[in-house]
């Protein structure tokens, strides 16, 4: 098991916004956090980053409690999110928002952070061609894979991707979806969250869908994706 | 409850003020009027309270005359930082040159009663108040459009150039200052002389309440419900109908008019003023009396101005020390009682939050 | 006639404005940097200016043993052991500003921001005491051995409180700057190196002018601190531009969350804009001091509200707008005394000020540090 | 509920009680502290002096800064009117004079309220001070109105004199004495044909240097006025460089003139430099190094027959230390009021009318007052630095 979560509940002053929430991701998995506006899913996320105090419950990262240490201290541990609203810094190039990635390693001037360069470019060969252009001119989606391919530059063991597809037109939605597909199958444990329900659930090995705190619900991603429940609530009726 | 525990409740403010007010809240109607008038009585009588035993111990200001501290600085200070708390605590505008307003309140009175004619007071003081808020109009109408930060060194700009001018132009007296301003005229018993410091405190006091009361009314109305949307979000305020603009400069105009009504009231009881009088590191101590005591809050406005202008005399015998005990207790203050001694009971402020925009404060978050 | 005077004064005035300007603007750096990152107008941050003025004088007259006068003329120091004693009081003046940058961090702002640690607690603590200790003790040596005694007791209080993790509104940052600025002037004031008079520093450098041009002499000194704001802000922006850590600095002022979940510790980050700050001020207190040998309590705070305006002129945040902000500031400043009377000198400049943001209301480059590019 | 809450905050107030008395007794004991040590020296002397005046427990006041950025001048000041109250107890033992501080920082803001405490405590038969123009103005109306004489060592705005106030009189002469007397010094003795002015646009700096501008005319050349706040003076010394003149009139305090000397040495310019009185200080040396050599400074009062004595008195009591700015003329006021005290003078009127009366040689001059409070005779002497040490050249014709 890579990451645990165990009854998590996290507060915004007195109203609570986790209600205890418990799920767990493996090794080489893609999971997905669905659910609707207010259900909890970026919340989660973050506090997965550390960027929310918990009132109570823990996180737990390859066995080791994380749930006290601070956000930097967990990226070098291996866990790195793409941000809600891609969190792209608009003042540094795309070059620069790709080293901002590579921040927390050590190995500055290897090769082997040329080659994470190299494929990430391969990855998105848009973002080649705007290497030079600062991150705030980019268009959503090539925004969408800076995040991505920053979060990717920091080689991680778990990604966090919060939101991925949100206010890209669908062609490119399903792009980042078969990138989303690539990173996992090259070795990357992906935890996703989502809006986008469908997409999401044909994507991910397992779900657990989220409803005002709570985790109501939860499967393998096609199981879901055919429950009638979770179509009528999330998937349009269909 | 654990040391640790109490200490934390200690600074987070069970022991407030707040605390009795809720208490007088709960009792009936006749109870909480005389209370009150209980208190504005005793107000009245501050400038006896020496005399009385123990209390007299806890207020007197050794070495120097209580009822002269009451009105020269006490109800100055307590009159200012009710007119920039309307500027700095219910607008949001970070205002750093508010003794601009004070100084032109003051100016006025000074030419009209005594440089360049000779008008009574009486019809200074209104003049004055309202030069002042045209002061605050000019001021405002090219300066409200900016943001936060560059409004502070705009607004603090301002009063330099209003001390400066003041000092150099033969005009307005220049660095000699301009005496023999007229006092506010005898009513009956209460004569204005310049051996007894009673009567312009009772006038003094008396601006203050009625102040009081109309920021009150102000607040409850609808201007007072704009100001409070600009303070939580100016955009959102912007878009549900509210002219922004039009609201953050009455803030400005009524806080300039308040500031200079405690001008013309300092002038005409000192009857002396020159540009020495409105330093720089005046519009910071004012400011600091609002904080201190809560920003956005009208009481902790007065609290916060009484303790900063009664302090320093309270505590002569610490002579060059004083200036620096107030510095660390300022970052004290800040430290453990971040929202001032008595807080606004609705905390959700967005211009005065946090730089971290989308952390601690915000309720509910992005979900 | 005015008019005539400025035109044969003009390159007089534009050398010494410009010299002036490099101070303001090597001052203003520091105000921009922590605006950047924190949002926050560092009112005390003209105080580490000014201890970095006494760092240099203890430097030359207690450390190097420069005395005030020989035989009643300057201590004229010429070749390698000027070069030594400057280098030595820039060091001095650097570390001991770096250092007030730091403790003044961690004691008066790291708290509300509701990550207090033990430093800040145990500087808190001591000045607590040390305050309390006044109102028994006249003499600064039992108040020191007080406030040392009294430190532990109250720093573990305090290291209690402290763990509170809320944030302050951003006036409270601004009033505990104006506290930690007025603590910090008034103990220089009392238990400083004499009492508020001002103080010489000795003069090592003879003034000696270099070359002409225009028909002005370029005196050494100035042209030793033109170079040297140059070289500082060229090395700041290199820092801030090309290093690990000056992209962090970047990162947190252009977006604090997404730089924390990519790795970057935003605590150390403010620390190192706060240390880089001091050690431009403390760059510029030395080299004032060479222009002008003389430093007193409160030499910061007009000259801070100065630098202050510079950085907004140029555009808070943006490092090269402090930059040009300064040397915009310090020019129109000896203009405009000039043409009106150096009694105006302040209000030429606040006038500009007002002027520039009617036009441009985000100043002359605009706030870059967190939008664009640095 | 309710009642809980009103003990709570009962409780605190009586801590705060506690808090405050213990502040209390502390400062008391601290604005005590100068009685207490001229009465341990009255007490070690009391054999060496045999007879003496008696008379009721009474004292005198100084007012003026003692903290704050203008503190030192107000040390100074106080330290005079120190020296001349202790010798005056050390003299008679049946008489004890205390000296009571009034501490004002130089602010106008702060003066009247200082000036109704003097008047409250029926004990104070004099003021010396107030020590600034600015205080003066804003605290003197209140003792005019309460007829406590006052005399300030150091006020010497020439306005000053025209409020018809009854208490007003000064120890030394006016900038109206001393202005002209300064553009006579520098016309005739300097000999100057250019002349450039400037001033430190304060009350007491321009007051002076306007009258020098008026009396001189045509011969200046160059005007301007310095923000004594900055440190920086080089548009006016780019100013005063170019327009060349032979002599330079600062009106000003000692510090920024120490500044601005060696700013216009630096910058070459050669011109003879001339101060007013608030220059006459060593910290005008201190400042200026080298760059004060050949400075003239003016001053109404002159180092008289006595001041070598004064002098001598003065370190024996603050050792380590000489007479600073205004301090032999704070002596001599407060030696006018132990005058009046010695004269059997016990209240505010009697004082009054005894100094309109004074006619005795002080330790600066001849102290005789005319109806307005100004010090009878105008002579202004000048002072020349040379080597560092201020030393008299003579009385300016």
């Amino acid at each position: 098991m890579m990451l645990e979560v165990q009854d998590l509940r996290v507060a915004y002053g007195k109203i609570e916004a986790l209600k205890g929430i418990s799920f767990t991701v493996d090794e080489g998995e893609i999971v997905t956090l669905v659910g609707a506006n207010g259900a909890g899913k970026t919340t989660t996320m973050r506090t997965i980053s550390g960027l929310r105090n918990v009132v109570g419950g823990s996180v737990t990262f390859e066995g080791k409690d994380i749930t006290q240490i601070p956000s930097h201290e967990r990226v070098k541990l291996g866990i790195c999110q793409s941000p809600e609203g891609r969190g792209i810094f608009p003042g540094m190039t795309v070059r620069e928002n790709l080293d901002m990635g590579t921040y927390t390693r050590k190995d500055h001037k290897s090769s082997a952070k040329d080659a994470d360069f190299a494929r990430v470019l391969e990855l998105f060969p848009r973002l080649e061609e705007r290497i030079t252009q600062l991150g705030g001119t980019l268009s959503g989606g090539e925004q969408q894979m800076l995040a991505i391919g920053r979060a990717l530059m920091s080689r991680p063991r778990l990604l966090l991707l919060d939101e991925p597809s949100m206010g890209l037109a669908p062609k490119l939605i399903a792009q980042i979806f078969n990138i989303i597909t690539e990173i996992n199958k090259q070795g990357t444990t992906v935890l996703l969250v989502e809006q986008n329900a469908s997409q999401a659930l044909r994507r991910a090995h397992r779900g657990y869908v989220l409803e005002t705190g709570h985790v109501v619900k939860t499967g393998l991603g096609n199981d879901l994706l055919n429950d009638p429940a979770v179509r009528a609530a999330y998937l349009g009726g269909h | 409850m654990s040391l640790s525990e109490s200490l934390r409740s200690v600074t987070s403010g069970s022991y407030s003020v707040s605390r009795l007010g809720e208490a007088l809240a709960k009792q009936s109607r006749s109870v909480r009027w005389s209370f009150g008038a209980i208190c504005i009585l005793a107000l009245y009588l501050l400038p006896w309270w020496p005399s009385v035993p123990v209390l007299g111990w806890i207020v007197e200001t050794p070495g120097t005359s209580f009822p002269s501290v009451l009105t020269d600085q006490v109800v100055i200070f307590v009159l200012v930082a009710l007119g920039l708390n309307v500027v700095v605590g219910l607008a949001g505008l970070l205002d750093l040159g508010y003794v601009g307003f004070y100084a032109v309140g003051a100016y006025t009175v000074a030419i009209l009663s005594s440089q360049h004619a000779n008008l009574p007071w009486l019809l200074c003081m209104p003049i004055a108040v309202l030069v002042s808020m045209i002061a605050g109009v000019i001021l405002g109408t090219p300066t409200l459009r900016l943001r936060g930060d560059y409004l502070a060194i705009v607004t603090l700009g301002f009063g330099e150039i209003i001390r400066i001018t003041a000092n150099n132009v033969e005009w307005l007296g220049d660095s000699r200052g301009i005496s023999n301003i007229a006092t506010p005229p005898s009513i009956g018993p209460l004569k204005f002389t310049v051996l007894d410091a009673k009567p312009y405190y009772f006038l003094g006091f008396t601006t203050i309440l009625i102040v009081i009361f109309l920021l009150r009314r102000l607040e409850n109305s609808r201007v007072g419900r704009s100001w409070n949307a600009i303070r939580e979000d100016e955009d959102a305020a912007e878009l549900m109908g509210v002219d922004t603009f039009k609201f953050k400069l009455w803030a400005f105009a009524i806080g300039a008019a308040i500031g200079g009504l405690a001008g013309s009231l300092y002038a005409g009881k000192v009857q002396f003023i020159n540009p020495n009088n409105f330093p720089l590191q005046l519009s910071i101590l004012f400011l600091a009396a609002v904080v201190l005591g809560g920003a956005g809050n009208m009481w902790g406005a007065v609290v916060g101005g009484a303790l900063v202008a009664w302090m320093p005399e309270r505590f002569r015998g610490f002579a060059d020390k004083r200036v620096f005990v107030f510095g660390v207790a300022l970052v004290l203050v800040m430290v453990f009682r971040p929202q001032g001694l008595i807080p606004r009971k609705i905390r959700k402020e967005r211009w005065l939050e946090s730089w971290k925009p989308s952390t601690e404060a915000d309720l509910g978050g992005k979900e | 006639m005015r008019d005539w005077l400025i035109y044969k004064t003009f390159w007089d005035l534009t050398v010494t404005g410009v010299a002036l300007g490099s101070l303001y603007a090597l001052v203003a750096l520091g105000y921009t940097l922590v605006y950047g990152v924190l949002r926050l107008i560092n009112f005390a941050h003209s105080e580490i200016f000014m201890i970095g003025t006494f760092a240099s004088l203890i430097t030359a007259t207690n450390v190097l043993g420069v005395p005030m006068l020989e035989a009643g003329q300057y201590p004229y120091r010429t070749g390698f052991q000027l070069v030594l004693i400057l280098l030595a009081c820039l060091l001095g003046s650097m570390v001991l500003s770096g250092a007030g940058a730091v403790a003044l961090e961690r004691a008066a702002y790291r708290p509300l921001r509701g990550s207090g640690d033990q430093f800040g607690a145990v500087v808190l603590a001591f000045v607590t005491a040390f305050v309390v200790g006044l109102v028994f003790f006249d003499t600064p040596k039992s108040n020191l051995i007080f406030g040392i005694i009294g430190t532990g007791p109250i720093a573990w209080m305090y290291l209690n409180i402290f763990r509170r993790g809320r944030q302050a509104p951003r006036l409270a940052f601004l009033i505990s700057a104006i506290g930690a600025s007025t603590a910090i002037t008034e103990a220089v004031a009392i238990w400083g190196p004499r009492d508020r008079e001002q103080y010489q520093t000795p003069r090592v450098l003879e003034k000696k002018t270099l070359f002409q041009l225009f028909g002005t002499d370029i005196r050494i000194d100035y042209v030793i601190v033109i170079i040297g704001a140059l070289l500082m802000t060229t090395a700041l922006l290199l820092f801030v531009n090309r290093t690990r850590l000056g992209r962090g600095v970047r990162a947190v002022a252009q977006d604090v969350e997404t730089a924390k979940i990519l790795g970057v510790n935003v605590d150390f980050v403010i620390l190192i804009t706060f240390v880089l700050g001091g050690v431009m001020a403390g760059g510029a207190a030395m080299m004032f001091t060479l222009v002008y040998d003389q430093s007193k309590f409160n030499i910061g705070f007009l000259l801070g509200v100065k630098s202050f305006t510079a950085a907004v002129l140029g555009g808070i945040g943006n490092l090269k707008g402090a930059l040009l902000g300064g040397l915009v500031l310090g020019l129109a400043e000896n203009y405009g005394s000039a043409l009106f009377g150096g009694e105006w000198k302040d209000v030429i400049a606040f006038v500009l000020l007002l002027v520039v943001l009617m036009f441009r209301p985000t100043g002359l480059l605009g706030e870059s540090l967190s939008k664009a590019r640095v | 509920m309710k009642k809980s809450t009103l003990l709570r905050a009962s409780a605190i107030a009586v801590s705060l009680a506690f808090v405050a008395a213990a502040c209390g007794s502390d400062s008391d004991s601290d604005s005590s502290a100068a009685e207490d040590t001229v009465a341990s020296e009255v007490t070690e002397d009391t054999a060496a002096t045999a007879a003496g005046v008696t008379c009721e427990p009474v004292s005198i006041a100084f007012f003026g800064a003692l903290s704050g950025d203008n503190g030192n001048l107000g040390k100074n000041i106080r330290a005079g009117a120190d020296l001349a109250v202790s010798e005056f107890n050390t003299a008679n033992p049946d008489c004890q004079v205390g000296l009571v501080d009034f501490d004002s920082q130089g602010d106008p803001a702060q003066a009247p309220a200082l000036a109704q405490e003097a008047i409250d405590d029926a004990s104070i038969l004099g003021i010396v001070g107030p020590a600034f123009s600015g205080e003066s103005k804003a605290a003197i109306p209140l003792f005019d109105a309460a007829g406590l004489a006052i005399i300030t060592p150091s006020a010497t705005n020439a306005d000053l004199n025209d409020n018809n106030w009854k208490v007003f009189h000064r120890a030394l002469a006016g900038d109206d004495k001393q202005g002209p007397a300064i553009a006579t010094y520098i016309q005739n003795t300097l000999a100057a044909a250019k002349v450039g002015v400037i001033d430190d646009a304060t009350e007491y700096g321009k007051g002076l240097a306007d009258i020098v501008r008026d009396t001189l005319g045509d011969t200046v050349v160059a005007s301007d006025s310095i923000d004594p706040n900055a440190a920086d003076f080089s548009a006016v010394v780019s100013k005063m460089k170019d327009a060349a003149p032979d002599t330079i009139f600062y009106g000003g305090y000692y510090a920024e003139a120490g500044k601005l000397a060696k700013q216009l040495r630096d910058a070459g310019v050669t011109a003879t430099l001339v101060f007013g009185d608030g220059v006459k200080d060593n910290g005008f040396i201190e400042a200026a190094g080298p760059a004060a050599d050949g400075s003239i400074i003016t001053c109404t009062c002159a180092d008289g027959a006595s001041f070598a004595e004064f002098a001598a008195a003065y370190t024996a009591k603050f050792p380590g230390e000489t007479p600073q700015t205004y301090g032999a003329e704070a002596y001599d006021a407060a030696s006018a009021f132990l005058a009046a005290i010695a004269a059997g003078e016990t209240d505010r009127a009697g004082v009054l009318e005894f100094l309109g009366t004074y006619d005795a040689a002080g330790v600066t001059k001849q102290i005789k007052w005319d109806e307005t409070g100004e010090v009878a005779g105008n002579a202004v002497y000048a002072y020349k630095v040379e080597a560092g040490v201020i030393s008299v050249i003579g009385l300016i014709e």
